[in-house]
């Protein structure tokens, strides 16, 4: 069975879900949630067991795929976050059905599937044409699902804020793509690739395009400037699709921009300087614009937005950086790798402050005071969680910032390094702010607060991935490092 | 193409299009921004593209036009006489709108691809024919034998040849549209089954 | 003599145009309709550089198959969009970008 | 025989008695006074010991890093011989006084764990074989000084005193550490006593006149290794602990602050006399300071009532005198006065420390006994007519204060030639008419002090109702007494070896003015204070000792107090303001700007994503080609 | 498996086992003594030996090269020595307080020993992260003061020590960079080290980077001028925390400079620049540090100034470079350690007793407390510096290894650095002996009481105490783990 099989089949059954929905409405959540849930376990198993290589794919679809190491962590990648994005679902459906069409999840199920499968076809893209139409996929899903909450005025904020500003993103995305074609005479990344390694080519019209498109990508991934809606619309979104979206979404538009780059930045390029100087500039922009105003937050998923936003930062640094031959990985694989360790973090972050909503408190600040006492286990977890995010050594988050670090300093990006520092430093604050409100008892009287067996072992499971990933990434490090020979024979 | 004709097309499009920034009224800009689509598909069609251009027509200046003119109409929305207007917005609108411009424009003058021109670029059908050799459909070639630029069928001919996959997504991606829109404005039962 | 650049400097400023739009704007179904403005001149672009874009002596239809795309795409997005503004409407009697600014800080 | 005995039994003694005197109470003041009495006993044996100067032996590793050692190890000569021997002789018998005065202190196993302590620290410094050790011990008699000026620390008069004295004692620490670091770094990491003084000594790298020498560093390091004993011998100018520190039980005024650990720094100063010997200038400002020392404090001693401040500033005076000899020795090496100088056969002012330490030792107990039978009154214009209630007191104290003052065939008068003959030697007139101005006034304030608290009639109840001292203390005053008067003879002085310098008689013109100083003090004395039952003469800046305390407290409060006060404040403005509030503050403005940006509205938004394409662009298509990236 | 993991790991599981619900103290107690055991037993086994031993990696992740390798020289041992000592002395004084007090002494000392006994400067660097965080909440939620201020407290020391490590993380960056040679980032240090004699760096450059750690782990250590986080953190900190932090942690910056920055950078610190920089900044310890310590009015304030006050001395040591300044430096790491955390432990039962540290509201206390009194009074002449007490060891080391190079007549700048330093003892003796005079000396203060700890809770007192003999009379026991040129 091939990868794309799989997708496509992906695809296929959350339609099959809709299809159930419509015809069976009084199908239970947790049915339908489950069933999604086993079908992308399905789909994970089958993908690992699937043949990994671009000759495996149907033929039509060859041109337009391939399946390289990247490829294959970002599809492994997707299916992962899916899982726990239904779960998450499963987790935040109490207090969720209060705020959607008929009290219905059916669509929270189902187009999740529907975006995996979109992501997925996103890690693999070719050309432009591809990327293109797979992030629209994603992204009109998206509309539907942040405003999926629509008796939620946040929840309906947050749609008509990602709408409007989505839909600018993908005007200025097609208008950069229109000059790169036009510079390059082809959308093909690999053409891009050999075109701009020809110094016939227009400098003016390529860096034109490239600088307009990473706009546009830039969007997808919150880079400074372009990161206004992350906060809004983390918010409002319901929690569920604020981890797919901080998660998944941001790991797609990394895995796209990590494609175009190679091109814009593969030896040889006319524009391989000015783009890297950019990334500089937005990467550190982005990571300051992520931490300063995080400082003030007393919602604690608005924090988690602007880290979000901060973490981005820290990848764009590291696509900033290429190959250098003193590291196993590239600067894609750096990407990948930090965006694995953020994966646990951030999800288990969100999936506390799903059980907290579903346990009747708020998002605030002032609703994490006493959290120790109400449960230790869950303030130990958000604490692993938070202290990930800070980038605390011996979690994971530590070892994906070092090694950014480790390359900026390598590529003698002093500046940029700087400013990432600086803003790790400010990240210590905000994180560790909401770790001493847990642990703080003075104050209200706190009702305990109980976690299912299930759920016990789901935060537990990605806890675990967090001090793992940290004391032990080799295996992590080992799958990525694939990748980097592929990069280096291109 | 006479030089007179882009420039009235042009003038219609962006004239059209300044309506639709300034209009007051909703359905001022909905219609001025159908005919600003019209121009556009003009256009197209000046381009030699000419299935986009009949797509453009019927795909915006018609369906989309019309949806948003239902939706105006449906919500009754007034014209925004009688709202103070966010002046440093317009300001910073059209600021922008004016670097941004200027930047194009000097973009397109930078670079040597923006010589180019019918003249110097003719479409050369014949040749095209013979190039494409046995890899087109027998009525594209002979269409381009015959002089003509059969436009729908080689448009018609990539996308089913090459972009298949990405039809099927965009179908997808259109269902996923329409249940969005099922989901999002779906007025609530009034009672629970 | 019309050149590409013509073109470009057609669609920049419709692009331009737009975003003016967009920026200057209140009522979301408008800024909705300069956002389709902006994806047209994004196409008119595309179809000027796919025409100037020889292959084997005719304009190149890969890039015609993206604008075909964005077409498509942008009518979804419409659908979608609308959707969501009629669902705002319904909760705030407005479609003003003044009344979506609870979320901030 | 072991020196160990002697450094050892004490500080296990003192181990002991510190850490469990709750569960030993009577049993530790056994243990003291035992290991004292070995202790001397040990002494004794080492009186016979051979000179061991090369080979030092070592008792105790302490640092061993590379070629640097420095080590607990003992050297023993003439010097710490005969020093050991008044040390563990003194000490010995204070501790046997200390029975009968202490005997209703409730905390009497602290006061003899200090004792023993002291014991332990004095031994070492006079053993010590390499000045770190020196240094180290040093440091040890200043807290068990501490520790027994404190003893009475309920006493806020007491607890000052303690404070006081530790903290001038490390202003000297400071200079003596200064010294010893000069000179570990001038003989290469070495600061073995023996290995310095061959450096020194004629033909040595460092030696005056050798290509190696260097005047100021010489002077520098001899005069900071004298800040040392300026501290510990209480001179001018930090002579103003000692006064206070009569504050402490009076045995222990005997022992430390007469007799043994404020004659270390004399004790010390001849040790390293090749240092001085090398260095004139150091050597006159040292004479210039003992003197002064010397005179000043017989000034003060003048005017002063308290039976015990009396002998101390008499006890500051004459380590004046001794401190004068060091110096005065070596300006008269220098004149050439070869025989007066160094060793063989002794030392001016070991010979009067030796002396000293008897009679004042003495002294100190007599007036201890003296205030034990007064029930602790110091006054001595409260006292009177003991004479007769406390006959054996009395006559010892007279005999103490003869030898002090220097009446012919006793210790002191020997030891005091033996200072204004080296003083005449030196060659500096002024030195030798201060040493006989001071003898004067010594044998004046002497006289004042018999007269007035022994002879006239009792003035108070409690001097109406002494009676003689117990057995233990009468004991010890006894043998100082016999001491007192022998020290300055060869019974003594060929046993210690260290004693007589031989051109003690031969002197006539010092012999002459040293009589003359006699008489007319002895004599204005009997004079003015006979019968008297107030002070006649009143002089303020005597009485209240040239305003030292009030000097030194203003100028701690402006220096210290003040200073800290300030440097305080600017800490906190500055240091504190510029590297931790502002960065702060401008990263909190700056995120609180931030902040701003995300107002919420939409507009803000689509302007500043528009902008940011716009700013993008200008930067990679204008901007950063230009650069050269 | 070597014993140092053991050892690494023990303190963890304890803290773990308590939280999940074993009982605190017993658990946390145990564990400690057979910590400290097992640390006597390797400092036993280590003997007179140089270079590393009880060495054992686990690779991690191959390139850049990271493992998690133990390892221990006589610097790490006497480290741990001191770790295992405080941790328990600091664990023993704990009364009627909630588990997580001896969870967090536990992490800490935990954090510490690993940062001491791994040799890979990643997690060396890491272990002394985890331990911050124990820190940083035990101040913030259990500190000595109100809400709002004792979390403003810990914040600006969590800022502070976190600036302060990324700063640190960006120099051992570029260390790694510099000396990793060939095509392999390595963090192991023994590999940097023989890069580093391999390829010596040009002066200039060494001076740089020893620069860029000089500030990282100098934050760590309160060198001035980043030293004012100290103060009030000590001041505030639980007992425990204070105990540990100020003994045990704070040592880690230094161990840093001494077992990182020093054989890597040979040169660093002797670059004209950095060299009047540190000058500068240690005599700021001593002396600005000094009067602000003399004008504390506080017992725990003084404790806390002082302690921030005599990181100068050992910092002056680290200047000087050379063998007999560097292990007095070590020595001296070790006292203070030992001392600070004696005096910490002693203030923080004065405070729970009479509820005052206010010197002017004190007095006589050596009348009912005789017992205490002499226990504070080891801690305070240590800190003094009195010889006989480990203190006075380090010091007169670090002194002496000042003067090594002497030129009469031409005092280096940190010669006249080091007679400078020396007054600095003079004014630890006025504030020490003024401290000692109010609290203990005069006649005890109406409404004050405090009577001694009951014998078993001396144990901890007595233990700090009698390091502090043993070590100062024999501080060549100590000496001897320490044959190896550093």
């Amino acid at each position: 069975m091939s990868v794309f099989t799989i997708e496509a089949g992906l695809a296929i059954l959350g339609l099959a879900l809709l299809l159930v929905e419509a015809f069976k409405p009084d199908i239970s959540r947790r049915t339908l949630g489950l069933t999604a849930i086993a079908g992308t376990v399905l789909a994970l198993v089958l993908f690992i067991l699937a043949p990994h290589d671009t000759a495996s794919l149907p033929g039509f679809i060859q041109p337009w795929h391939q399946l390289d190491g990247l490829a294959i962590f970002y599809k492994g990648f997707a299916l992962v976050i899916t899982i726990l994005v239904l779960w998450l679902t499963l987790e935040c459906a109490p207090y969720l059905t209060r705020f959607t069409l008929d009290g219905k999840l059916a669509e929270m199920f189902s187009l999740p599937l529907i975006v995996c499968a979109g992501m997925m076809w996103m890690a693999s893209a070719r050309d432009l044409v591809t990327v293109f139409v797979a992030l629209e996929l994603v992204t009109i899903s998206f509309y539907v699902l942040v405003a999926f909450a629509r008796k939620s005025a946040f929840s309906l904020e947050a749609g008509v804020k990602y709408l409007i500003l989505g839909a600018l993103s993908t005007g200025v995305l097609v208008y950069g793509i229109a000059w790169i074609y036009g510079a390059t005479g082809t959308m093909s990344f690999d053409g891009i690739a050999k075109a701009l390694a020809n110094p016939a080519t227009s400098k003016t019209a390529a860096l034109f395009g490239s600088a307009v498109l990473l706009c546009g990508l830039g969007f997808k991934v919150a880079a400074a400037p372009f990161h206004m809606w992350v906060p809004d619309v983390y918010q409002g979104a319901p929690t569920p699709v604020t981890a797919f979206l901080s998660v998944g979404s941001k790991a797609a538009g990394f895995v796209v921009l990590t494609r175009a780059l190679d091109a814009f930045m593969s030896a040889g390029s006319i524009i391989g300087s000015e783009i890297q100087a950019l990334l500089l500039v937005i990467g550190a922009l982005t990571a300051l614009l992520g931490s300063l105003p995080a400082m003030f937050q007393t919602s604690v998923k608005r924090l988690l937005a602007y880290s979000s936003i901060s973490h981005a930062g820290y990848l764009l640094l590291a696509l900033a950086c290429r190959e250098s031959a003193r590291f196993d990985l590239s600067s894609g694989g750096v990407v990948a790798f930090y965006l694995a360790t953020y994966l646990p973090m951030t999800v288990l972050g969100f999936l506390g402050l799903g059980i907290m909503r579903a346990n009747g408190l708020g998002e605030d600040l002032k609703d994490f005071t006493g959290l120790a006492k109400r449960n230790p286990l869950l303030a130990l977890l958000m604490t692993l969680s938070f202290a990930s995010l800070a980038g605390l050594p011996l979690t994971a988050g530590f070892l994906g910032k070092l090694f950014v670090f480790l390359g900026l300093a390598d590529h003698g990006c002093w500046g940029a390094l700087t400013c990432a520092v600086i803003a790790a430093a400010t990240g210590f604050y905000y994180y560790f702010k909401t770790v001493l409100a847990m642990y703080t008892t003075e104050g209200t009287d706190v009702p305990a607060l109980s976690l299912s067996t299930a759920t016990k072992a789901v935060a537990g499971a990605l806890a675990l991935a967090i001090v793992i990933l940290g004391v032990y990434p080799k295996p992590l490090q080992g799958v990525l490092k694939a990748d980097k020979a592929a990069v280096v024979a291109k | 193409m006479p030089p007179l004709l882009f420039y009235l097309l042009a003038l219609i499009t962006l004239g059209f299009g300044f309506m639709v920034v300034t209009g007051r009224n909703p359905v001022t800009c909905a219609l001025s921004l159908a005919a600003s689509f019209v121009g556009l598909a003009a256009l197209f069609l000046s381009l030699d593209a000419y299935f986009i251009g009949v797509i453009q027509i019927l795909v915006y200046a018609g369906a989309v036009m019309v949806l948003f003119l239902f939706i105006i109409m449906l919500l009754d929305i007034k014209t925004e006489e009688g709202k103070k207007v966010n002046f440093p917005a317009i300001v910073s609108g059209v600021f922008l709108a004016v670097l941004l411009a200027l930047q194009v424009v000097m973009v397109s003058g930078g670079t040597d691809l923006a010589g180019k021109s019918a003249q110097t670029a003719p479409l050369a059908l014949a040749e095209a024919s013979a190039k494409m050799g046995k890899a087109a459909l027998p009525t594209i070639t002979k269409d381009l034998k015959a002089g003509e630029l059969p436009d729908a069928k080689l448009i018609g001919f990539t996308l089913f040849d090459q972009y298949g996959f990405h039809l099927q997504v965009i179908g997808l991606l259109l269902l996923v549209g329409t249940i969005g829109v099922v989901v999002l404005s779906k007025r609530e039962r009034s009672t629970a089954p | 003599m019309i050149t590409l650049g013509h073109y470009l400097v057609v669609s920049g400023m419709l692009f331009a145009l737009g975003l003016a739009g967009v920026i200057a704007r209140r009522n979301i179904i408008i800024v909705y309709m300069c956002l389709e403005m902006m994806l047209s001149a994004a196409n008119l672009a595309l179809v000027g550089f796919s025409r100037f874009h020889l292959v084997n002596g005719l304009p190149d239809y890969t890039a015609q198959s993206l604008v075909f795309f964005t077409i498509t795409v942008a009518a979804a997005e419409v659908a979608v969009g609308l959707a969501i503004i009629v669902a705002l409407f319904r909760s705030k009697q407005s479609v003003d970008v003044e009344s979506v600014t609870k979320l901030q800080g | 025989m072991n020196a160990s005995i002697p450094l050892l039994l004490p500080f296990f003694s003192a181990l002991v008695i510190l850490l469990g005197h709750r569960q030993l109470k009577g049993a530790a003041v056994l243990i003291s006074v035992g290991s004292s009495i070995i202790s001397f006993i040990a002494c004794l044996a080492l009186l016979a010991a051979a000179d061991d100067k090369t080979n030092n032996q070592l008792l105790l590793p302490f640092i061993d890093v590379g070629h640097f050692h420095a080590n607990i190890d003992v050297l023993i000569d003439k010097q710490s011989r005969g020093m050991m021997f008044i040390v563990s002789f003194i000490g010995m018998l204070v501790h046997i006084f200390s029975l009968g005065y202490m005997k209703d202190d409730e905390a009497r196993p602290r006061f003899f764990g200090s004792l023993s302590l002291f014991m332990f620290s004095m031994t070492g410094i006079v053993l010590a074989g390499n000045l770190l050790m020196m240094f180290i011990f040093w440091e040890l008699v200043g807290l068990s000084s501490y520790l027994l000026i404190g003893h009475w620390y309920q006493k806020a008069s007491a607890a000052e005193a303690c404070k006081k004295a530790f903290l001038t004692n490390r202003i000297g620490d400071f200079g003596f550490m200064i010294g010893i670091l000069l000179l570990f770094g001038a003989n290469n990491g070495n600061v073995n006593l023996f290995d310095l003084e061959t450096a020194f000594k004629h033909g040595g790298p460092l030696a005056l006149g050798s290509p190696g020498y260097n005047a100021s560093f010489t002077t520098a390091a001899a005069l900071c290794i004298f800040l040392g004993a300026v501290g510990k011998s209480a001179q001018f100018p930090l002579h103003v602990w000692l006064p206070d520190a009569m504050e402490g039980p009076t045995p222990v005024s005997a022992l430390i602050h007469a007799a043994t650990m404020v004659a270390a720094g004399v004790y010390m100063l001849v040790r390293v006399s090749f240092l001085i010997e090398a260095s004139p200038l150091a050597a006159e400002i040292i004479a210039g300071i003992g003197c002064g020392t010397a005179l000043l404090a017989a000034l003060m001693a003048t005017q002063q009532n308290d039976i015990k401040r009396v002998l101390a500033y008499s006890t500051l005076s004459q380590l004046g005198y001794m401190v004068m000899a060091v110096g005065a020795v070596a300006m008269a090496a220098k004149n050439g006065h070869d025989g007066a100088h160094a060793a063989e056969p002794g030392h001016p002012a070991m010979f009067h420390l030796y002396t000293h330490a008897f009679f004042k030792a003495m002294l100190f107990l007599g007036s201890g006994a003296v205030i034990y039978a007064c029930h602790h009154e110091q006054d001595i214009w409260k006292m009177g007519g003991l004479r007769k209630h406390m006959p054996v007191t009395f006559w010892t104290f007279s005999i103490g204060t003869a030898a002090l003052m220097g009446v012919p065939f006793l210790s002191g008068f020997w030891s005091k030639e033996a200072v204004l003959g080296v003083a005449f030697d030196s060659g500096c007139k002024v030195l030798f008419l201060m040493g006989a101005a001071t003898a004067a006034l010594t044998a004046f304030y002497m006289t004042r002090l018999l007269i007035v608290a022994f002879f006239g009639k009792p003035r108070t109840e409690s001097a109406h109702h002494a009676t003689e001292a117990p057995m233990v203390m009468i004991l010890p005053l006894a043998i100082l007494a016999i001491f007192s008067v022998i020290s300055g003879y060869d019974v003594l002085a060929t046993p210690l070896q260290a004693m007589k310098p031989p051109h003690v008689e031969g002197h006539q013109t010092v012999l002459v003015a040293s009589l003359l100083a006699l008489i007319v003090g002895v004599g204005s004395a009997i004079f003015l204070y006979r019968g008297k039952d107030k002070d006649p003469i009143s002089i303020k800046l005597f009485a209240n000792k040239f305003y030292f305390d009030e000097i030194y407290a203003v100028i701690v409060r402006v220096c210290q107090d003040r200073l800290a006060w300030i440097v305080t404040a600017l800490e906190r403005v500055f240091v504190d303001g510029l590297i931790a509030r502002l960065p702060t503050a401008i990263v909190a403005r700056i995120g609180a700007a931030t902040r701003m940006l995300q107002g919420g509205h939409m507009q803000g938004y689509t302007f500043l994503l528009g902008g940011g394409v716009i700013g993008v662009v200008y930067l990679v298509v204008y901007v950063l080609p230009r650069l050269g990236h | 498996m070597s014993v140092l993991e053991i050892i690494i790991a023990l303190p963890l599981l304890a803290a773990l086992a308590v939280w999940l619900g074993a009982p605190a103290r017993a658990a946390s107690l145990g564990a400690t003594i057979v910590n400290l055991i097992l640390v006597l037993y390797a400092v036993v086994q280590y003997g007179g030996k140089t270079g590393l031993a009880f060495t054992c990696s686990h690779p991690i992740l191959e390139n850049p090269a990271l493992s998690f390798a133990v390892g221990a020289d006589g610097t790490s041992l006497i480290l741990a020595l001191l770790t295992a000592l405080v941790m328990l002395a600091a664990i023993w004084q704990i009364q009627d307080r909630p588990a997580i007090f001896y969870v967090s002494s536990l992490l800490i000392g935990g954090g510490a020993l690993g940062a001491f006994l791994t040799t890979d400067v990643f997690f060396i660097y890491a272990f002394h992260e985890l331990a911050l965080i124990p820190t940083f909440l035990m101040i913030a939620l259990h500190g000595r003061a109100e809400p709002a201020q004792r979390k403003a407290v810990a914040w600006k020391a969590t800022i502070y020590l976190g600036a302060g490590s990324l700063v640190l993380l960006a120099g051992l960056v570029w260390l790694v960079l510099e000396f990793s040679g060939g095509s392999k980032l390595t963090f192991d240090l023994e590999a940097l080290r023989n890069q580093a004699k391999l390829t010596p760096l040009p002066d200039a450059k060494q001076g740089q980077i020893f620069f860029l750690l000089l500030l990282g782990f100098g934050s760590l250590v309160s060198l001035f001028p980043f030293h004012s986080w100290a103060a009030p953190a000590y001041a505030t900190a639980p007992t425990p925390v204070a105990m540990l932090h100020s003994g045990v942690l704070k040592k880690f910056g230094l161990y840093g400079l001494i077992r990182i920055a020093l054989p890597l950078l040979p040169q660093g610190a002797h670059v004209e620049w950095v060299q009047h920089a540190l000058i500068w900044m240690l005599l700021g310890n001593i002396l600005v540090m000094g009067l602000v310590t003399i004008h504390a009015s506080r017992l725990d304030d003084t404790l806390a100034n002082s302690s921030v006050m005599h990181m100068g001395y050992i910092f002056l040591g680290i200047a000087s470079g050379s063998e007999l300044a560097l292990k007095g430096a070590v020595i001296l790491m070790f006292a203070h350690g030992v001392s600070i955390a004696l005096l910490f432990g002693l203030c923080g039962r004065m405070r729970n007793q009479l509820g005052t540290l206010e010197y002017n509201k004190l007095g006589g206390l050596a009348t009912h407390a005789p017992a205490f009194t002499v226990l504070f009074a080891f801690g305070a002449f240590a800190s003094i510096g009195l010889p006989g007490l480990t203190n006075f060891a380090g010091e007169v080391m670090i002194f002496l290894g000042n003067f090594t190079e002497f030129k009469a007549g031409a005092l280096t700048p940190l010669q006249w650095a080091v007679i400078l330093a020396l007054w600095g003892v003079v004014m630890s003796a006025v504030y020490m002996l003024r401290a000692y005079r109010s609290i203990f000396h005069g006649s005890p203060a109406t409404g004050l009481f405090m009577i001694d700890p009951a014998l078993s809770q001396r144990v901890p007192f007595i233990l700090l105490a009698a390091t502090l003999l043993v070590t100062g009379c024999c501080p060549w026991l100590l000496l001897n783990l320490m044959k190896s040129a550093l």
